[in-house]
């Protein structure tokens, strides 16, 4: 017997999928079923149309009520010499719940995501930088510098919402804004301006990028630099792009962390960061870092209001101990020295639980596939479409209000975990 | 008198924590105390005798036998006795160093003398990233003594360095010397990308220009004769390393950088 | 469970009571009458000891973007102080910018039962909520900051009506569930998005035209007549600025009399004499204050010692980045709406201007003669951490202490203040007005910050120590809301305590243009800005407390 | 006593505390560090008018030196350890930094130490260089001619200034000749300078003078054209009379140098015209250090 149900729209539902934080979504709910009718991208539409599949938790792949999946769980963590809790793609309460939990089990925390985030994290806790947030940018830039980052295919809808608005604030001409690509070249046509203006590009490889920063900063501060050419391109042409961020009343300079695709891309982003400042010195100019999406943002902000200190924190001595090395999830799996592994993922199914030796715990969202069945699999609700929830977004300020859309009776990731803790 | 020396019983999957075995700290203790110490390892600490054999020795004089790279911290905060290891071993091997002698038969981890101020550390073997490097968030890393690798340096050796010398007979990785303050990186091989990137100050001296030459954001100097490496190669002199043989010279090509900083570090290559 | 608490010296300046012994009587959660029946579950001696209700710091930057900020920043100064779990409390880090949870406890542990966050951005007021809600035991709330949003400059720069900022800023207080209107340097947050270095009290704005001194009239008046009890606060212009005494005094006499505090004040209490330029402006600004009598301050005392100093004045911030120290600094514009910038610092004993910052404060303290009208801070942690608050009311408190202190620091920095010729000494009732009775007063608790009947039960028990610091330090008893969470200095129980707002009354027709305005120019939906009071409360740990209005107030 | 002819005096040369230093300067050859020296030693003769005292101490070869270049070592004596460091550091930056190709390096250890290069480096303009090898620090100076290398600091010791003795002979050339003989020999002594030009001074001094404004007036008592004006014992044979003055580190090292420099003058004896050996003092009053001329020769 079917019964009939209703569809229901929703207005201004706002995505935990962008890391832009759209929230002028309409959404259709049919039962289980969702569907964004208006104004998804690439990752907002698939974030909430995955269906859900499995209800039932699992463990060694046998079906189990939700207490059992969380006692064994408990047995796990209790019998663990070294837990880590990861993945960590979840709101709010799921983050805070997770670190009540790894300070109660001395687990470590990461996320799956912190490869990227580290590639500012580091750059905060050594210099520091002038940036600025999506709103702002919205209303003021005038030159945009893009930094080794297609944004559009991270971002799908960064330019339409931020770049080329009708109406700005202070009546600026949007078609007069510069849009300069450094290193990689837009994959789309986002970037070009409503009226067809093409974005410039400058291109060169990852491998030369730090250099060409490291010049570009050089000549911003008006040295001399006796090479004709870095990674291919032109230091005249250099030149006139730190002239061009001078003269500019508003600059911003972003990047997508996560597209920059090399080992200690961290000093490149530092040298970023302090050309800004330098930039600042008689302009105005702001960095703009890219990211937030899994719960990067939101997981970070909880730990380090809760501990002190960003991911990668181990609780291992009853205190938290931050080492972004040591604590690195996937080397600590590499090296085989987690025996217990918690992975949150409750966004994005397409996410895969990184191999390893460990016992695994995972906390999924509904329709996840293993490549190994794990330990314990507990199917958890996704902030936003199955319970409330709050998220940041990329610029570490704003955070949004999720909403339920549906009520599939899925667990939240904050009820799963606090109940853990309280069966340690 | 013999070492004080600790065997490690068997390879454990966790990482230790070897902080308190120093001369400094097994100072006038008794074996029996020295058993007792808390050695943490994951989420438990264990003692040291549950983790170690250990063989009764001058305290002054330790050894670490059987050592593999999950020891960490080893000679941690020492400033005086020698510790030396059979083995690799771990992270932030001599961090906050003040004087002694460490030495490691085998490769070492990451923070290889990390914001150490005084003393040597020899890896006969591989160092790997972030040799004399500063914690994260810390502004300055080693601040005086010396490391020695007889084999490759890993990535970003010298970050943050301020004083003290880093001799390297092998290859470094990328990023030598990143953000370099002050101090000294010789490099007898070869290396790898982005050589002095955001260095402030302080000087790189190689025996051979690198394969990937230097890059555009330093500005060469010029030929020289400096005089003060003659002092210098006067120094390694009485070191255990090959350096000590390396013909002087004091004929450089000079490059100074990073020009997006304030550019007043050297890049120096033997001509 | 009704509770006698037995033959305390009571201190409870908001009934005139100074040391009588009396007994108070708690039940569930609250100060009562004594029974009729003289029936009793529990008693408590306190005979011999210093009752005063549970203390308050009304300006502490506790939540928010900046202060995360500041933790990020600082993974060094955490390490030195990190706390581990018990089995009471979950691990965390203390001293300059220290986890939520371990502020909340040691906060608790000196006896404070409530702390106001003074700088809650519209935009990121979500954020200080959550931080807040995961700071145990103690009361928070919050102040709005606005002053240099679009929004509002350019309803000035329309000529709007004072009727349409009123709602506009009614509208924001509640929907950002705050206390109390903040506004920081009046405009120049926004003047340095426009490349303006600095901002004059009378200088304009180079977009819109309008003045720091219009902003200030506007906002203080907009919380006058909406009947808000806080008064406006106001970090003025010219922060740390040398010669900004000046600014401060015509900001007070251009207040036209409205209520106004102002917060932080030894920072804006700056002359110009002497060989270094730089001379303490304390005395004129305490005989000013001592005069104005619609003017409240804290004080915003510096004490020695590495912090870091975060703030919403992203335009001073960014003009001080050279004295960072650690050498690391952020500033950010943000949403429109605001901005913030956060510098490591490191107050020096031996540095003449740090030495005079710190006599400029106690000068302060000790000139302005109405401990009602002028409380006890270091505007933690960009003076100092909170942590230092007994040694402060110690200087305070004890002469002899004080100028054995200062006779330590610069010299010539000692020559240039009168301090040590300032003999008053801090009574404890006096404590107890600028630490309670006055804070919750400014505030607008209602309920807190006496030992009335009606009262909630925050209390907090002393053993009357001749060095005050020890006694502030650690209480014998410290109770919130009724139970008891801290004995003989140790945290014995953890509570959660409430948030507290006003919800000022205000047309909602104004939405209909603020919808325009978030669907326009900013990246959020205006529904999506608005936190619910579910939010507050959240997973069941928070409450909300709404505070009354002033009668004057339009609703 | 008579040496060959020679009467030593039963006298003694009286001299007084200083504070001193070594320096090594180097250059791209002997004559360059030479010249350096030179002029940095130049006008040093007495501090009463030149700030300090200082001598070429002698020539050091390549493999005696820090940067194995040939350098000259000097001594530089002062008053007091102020007045030194400000006599180090005008004479080094204007006769060793401005000297081609030279370097400048500490020669003395000790545990009190003054600045060397510490303020030079300010000539660097920021483009300075600080190293430290060692445990010492040198700045690198860039400059016209490539690089300027000096020690950040150099130690400062106790010594002793103003060892004399007198050379009374029958002939100027005679007293010349004798005294030319003394120096060559103590020359070979370390530690000691001889800081007069050629390390013999024809015009000794006595304390005071009829002239308000002078403190110090040639020594009558030793003029042998006044033999009949003023009350003295000089013999009728002598007609020049020549001192010898020395600084040195410690009083023993001036002990050597004196016993050596009168055995040379001795050498020539009677014969070449020398007569006899005395010393200067002010009666022991002023200077802790007596050189018993006597003692020095048994």
């Amino acid at each position: 017997m079917t019964e009939k149900v209703e569809e229901v729209i929703r207005y201004d539902v706002p995505s935990p999928f962008c890391g832009i934080a759209s929230d002028d979504l309409t959404v259709s709910i049919i039962g289980q079923k969702v569907k964004v009718l208006e104004n998804g991208d690439a990752y907002t539409s698939p974030g909430f149309e995955t269906p859900i599949t499995d209800r039932a938790p699992r463990v060694n792949g046998k079906e189990v009520t939700l207490a059992v999946a969380v006692e064994h769980t408990a047995k796990l963590l209790r019998k663990s010499k070294q837990t880590v809790i990861s993945g960590l793609a979840t709101d709010l309460n799921g983050a805070r719940a997770a670190m009540a939990l790894a300070d109660k089990g001395r687990a470590t925390v990461d996320h799956m995501n912190s490869r990227a985030v580290f590639k500012n994290t580091l750059v905060l806790q050594n210099t520091g930088w002038m940036n600025t947030t999506l709103s702002e940018v919205k209303n003021r830039v005038d030159m945009l510098l893009i930094v080794g980052s297609d944004i559009e295919a991270g971002f799908p809808r960064f330019f339409e919402r931020i770049i080329w608005p009708e109406d700005t604030l202070f009546d600026q001409d949007i078609e007069s804004r510069s849009i300069i690509y450094l290193g990689k070249g837009p994959s789309g046509k986002a970037s070009t301006s409503p009226e067809g203006k093409k974005a410039e590009v400058m291109l060169c490889d990852d491998a030369d990028l730090p250099e060409v920063l490291s010049v570009l900063r050089a000549l911003v501060a008006g040295r001399t630099i006796n090479a004709q050419e870095v990674g291919g391109v032109s230091v005249t042409d250099l030149a006139q792009l730190a002239t061009r961020l001078k003269e500019a009343k508003y600059s911003v300079v972003t990047w997508v962390a996560s597209m920059l695709e090399f080992d200690h891309a961290e000093v490149s982003v530092q040298m970023v960061c302090e050309m800004v400042k330098d930039l600042n010195i008689k302009a105005r100019s702001s960095g703009l870092p890219l990211g937030g999406k899994d719960g990067e943002v939101t997981v970070n902000q909880v730990a380090v209001w809760q501990s002190g200190y960003p991911m990668r924190t181990n609780f291992n001595r009853g205190y938290p101990d931050y080492d972004p090395y040591l604590s690195d999830c996937l080397r600590m799996l590499k090296d085989d020295e987690v025996d217990t592994l918690l992975w949150v993922s409750s966004f994005d199914i397409t996410r895969k639980v990184p191999a390893s030796k460990a016992l695994t715990v995972v906390l999924g969202r509904s329709g996840m596939t293993f490549d190994t069945e794990p330990a314990v699999f507990i199917p958890v609700g996704t902030p936003g479409i199955d319970h409330k929830g709050r998220a940041f977004r990329a610029d570490g300020v704003v955070s949004l209000p999720l909403r339920q859309l549906r009520d599939s009776g899925l667990p939240s990731t904050f009820d799963v975990l606090s109940a853990i803790e309280q069966a340690l | 008198m013999s070492s004080l020396t600790f065997t490690l019983k068997e390879v454990t999957r966790q990482r230790i924590d070897c902080s308190p075995l120093t001369p400094n700290k097994l100072a006038d203790k008794s074996l029996a105390d020295i058993a007792k110490i808390q050695l943490v390892t994951g989420n438990l600490s264990e003692r040291a005798d549950a983790l170690f054999i250990i063989t009764e020795g001058d305290s002054q004089s330790i050894k670490f036998k059987g050592s593999n790279s999950k020891l960490d911290f080893i000679g941690h905060n020492m400033t005086k006795g020698k510790i030396s290891v059979d083995g690799d071993v771990g992270a932030y091997f001599g961090i906050f160093m003040e004087g002694g002698l460490l030495s490691v038969k085998g490769n070492s981890f990451i923070y290889t003398g990390c914001e150490m101020k005084g003393g040597q550390i020899k890896v006969n073997g591989d160092a790997g990233d972030f040799i004399g490097g500063a914690r994260p968030g810390r502004r300055n890393g080693m601040t005086g003594g010396t490391v020695i690798v007889t084999g490759n340096a890993g990535a970003r050796a010298g970050d943050h360095m301020r004083r003290g010398m880093i001799l390297i007979e092998g290859n470094t990785g990328d990023y030598c010397g990143s953000r370099m303050i002050s101090g000294t990186i010789a490099v007898q091989g070869d290396c790898g990308r982005h050589l002095g990137y955001a260095m402030k100050r302080g000087t790189i001296l190689l025996n051979q220009m690198p394969t990937r030459g230097i890059t555009a954001n330093f500005n060469d100097c010029g030929t020289h004769t400096l005089g003060y490496l003659a002092l210098l190669f006067t120094s390694f002199k009485k070191l255990d390393t090959t350096f000590s043989r390396v013909d002087n010279f004091s004929r450089v090509r000079r490059y100074a950088g990073d020009l997006a900083g304030i550019g007043m570090g050297e890049i120096l290559v033997k001509i | 469970m009704l509770m006698k608490l037995t033959g305390g010296r009571i201190y409870d300046p908001a009934y005139g009571i100074n040391g009588k012994v009396r007994d108070i009587y708690v039940d569930d959660g609250w100060i009562v009458e004594a029974p009729s029946d003289g029936k009793v579950l529990q008693e408590l001696d306190l005979r011999g000891k210093v009752v005063m209700a549970g203390a308050i710091d009304m300006h502490t930057h506790i939540g928010g973007g900046k202060v995360n900020i500041a933790r990020t920043m600082l993974p060094e100064d955490h390490a030195a102080d990190v706390v581990a779990r018990t089995e009471l409390m979950r691990s965390g880090c203390g001293h300059a910018a220290p986890s939520t949870l371990t502020a909340g406890y040691r906060y608790a542990e000196m006896g404070y039962t409530a702390g106001f966050e003074p700088a809650i951005l519209p935009s990121n007021a979500r954020q200080a909520h959550m931080e807040m809600h995961d700071t145990p035991i103690i009361d928070k709330g919050g102040y709005v900051m606005l002053g240099s949003d679009d929004y509002l400059l350019r309803m000035m720069a329309a000529n709007n009506d004072q009727e349409s900022i009123n709602n506009y800023v009614a509208w924001t207080i509640t929907h950002s569930q705050a206390i109390g209107v903040k506004v920081v340097n009046p405009g120049g947050i926004n003047a340095f998005k426009f490349n303006q270095r600095k901002l004059d009290l009378d200088e304009k704005n180079s977009f819109y035209g309008v003045t720091p001194r219009e902003i200030l009239l506007r906002l203080a008046r907009a919380v006058k007549e909406l009947g808000i009890p806080h008064p406006l606060h106001v970090h003025g212009c010219n922060l740390g600025v040398p010669g900004n005494m000046n600014t401060t005094l015509d900001t007070m006499n251009g207040i036209e009399g409205l209520p106004m505090h102002m917060t932080h004040i030894q920072f804006h209490s700056y002359g110009t004499e002497g060989d270094y330029k730089f001379s303490s402006g304390a005395a004129e600004i305490a005989e000013a204050i001592n005069r104005h009598k619609n003017i409240t301050v804290d004080v915003g005392q510096i004490l020695f010692g590495q912090t870091v100093t975060a703030s919403g004045d992203s335009m001073h911030q960014h003009a001080g980045h050279a004295h960072a120290h650690p050498n690391k600094w952020v500033t950010m514009d943000i949403e429109c709406d605001a901005g913030c910038g956060v510098l490591p610092f490191k107050y020096k004993d031996q540095s003449y201007v740090n030495a005079l910052q710190w006599m400029i404060g106690l000068e302060t303290f000790l000139l302005v003669e109405d401990p009602w009208r002028i409380f006890l801070t270091t505007d933690h942690p960009n003076g100092a951490p909170f942590t230092s608050y007994p040694h402060l009311i110690r200087l305070l408190m004890d002469k002899t202490f004080r100028n054995e202190v200062l006779s330590r620091l610069h010299p010539e920095a000692q020559k240039a203040s009168r301090l040590a010729s300032i003999d008053r000494e801090y009574s404890l009732y006096e404590i107890a007005i600028m630490t309670r009775a006055g804070a919750a007063k400014l505030v607008g608790l209602a309920d807190r910050g006496h030992l009335g009947v009606g009262g909630a039960a925050d209390i907090t028990v002393y053993t009357d120590h001749a060095d005050r610091e020890k006694m502030f330090s650690k209480p014998d008893y410290v109770f919130k809301d009724g139970r008891i969470v801290v004995k003989d200095g140790d945290l014995i129980d953890v509570t959660w305590g409430t948030t507290h707002v006003v919800k000022p009354d205000y047309d909602k027709s104004i939405e209909t243009s603020l919808k325009v305005y978030f669907d326009k120019y900013l990246t959020m939906k205006m529904g999506n800005f608005k936190i619910s009071d579910d939010e507050i409360v959240d997973d069941g740990r928070g409450s909300l407390t709404i505070q009354p209005l002033h009668k004057g107030g339009r609703i | 006593m008579i040496i060959n002819g020679v009467t030593i005096d039963e006298t003694f040369a009286e001299a007084f505390p200083m504070k001193a230093t070594r320096l090594i300067i180097t250059a791209h050859n002997a004559k360059w560090a030479m010249i350096s020296a030179q002029a940095f030693t130049g006008f040093a003769t007495s501090v009463i008018a030149c700030g300090c005292e200082a001598g070429v101490e002698r020539q050091l070869k390549g493999n005696e030196t820090p940067d194995g270049r040939p350098g000259v070592s000097i001594l530089i004596f002062a008053m007091g350890g102020k007045g030194l460091a400000k006599q180090v550091e005008t004479r080094s930056g204007q006769c060793v930094l401005t000297s081609p190709t030279s370097a400048l390096f500490s020669g003395l250890d000790s545990e009190k130490d003054i600045p060397l290069g510490q303020n030079l480096r300010y000539f660097g303009d920021g483009f300075q260089i600080s190293k430290v090898i060692d445990g010492k620090r040198y700045w690198r100076i860039p400059v016209m001619d490539g690089e300027f290398l000096t020690q950040e600091k150099t130690g400062v010791t106790a010594a002793v200034g103003g060892g004399n003795f007198l050379v009374l002979a029958e002939s100027q050339s005679q007293a010349l000749a004798a005294c030319e003989a003394a120096i060559e020999e103590m020359q070979k002594i370390p530690n000691v300078i001889m800081p007069f030009p050629g390390g013999v001074v024809r015009s000794g001094s006595k304390v005071g003078s009829k002239y308000k404004a002078l403190n110090a007036s040639t020594n009558d008592a030793f003029c042998p054209t006044l033999k009949g004006q003023t009350s003295n014992d000089l013999p009728a044979e002598v007609e020049s009379i020549m001192e010898i003055v020395i600084d040195g580190l410690t009083k023993e090292d001036i002990d050597k140098a004196m016993k050596v420099g009168i055995e040379a003058v001795c050498k020539l004896g009677s014969k070449e015209g020398v007569r006899r050996i005395s010393a200067g003092n002010y009666g022991g009053k002023l200077g802790p250090f007596h050189f018993h001329l006597q003692e020095i020769m048994s």
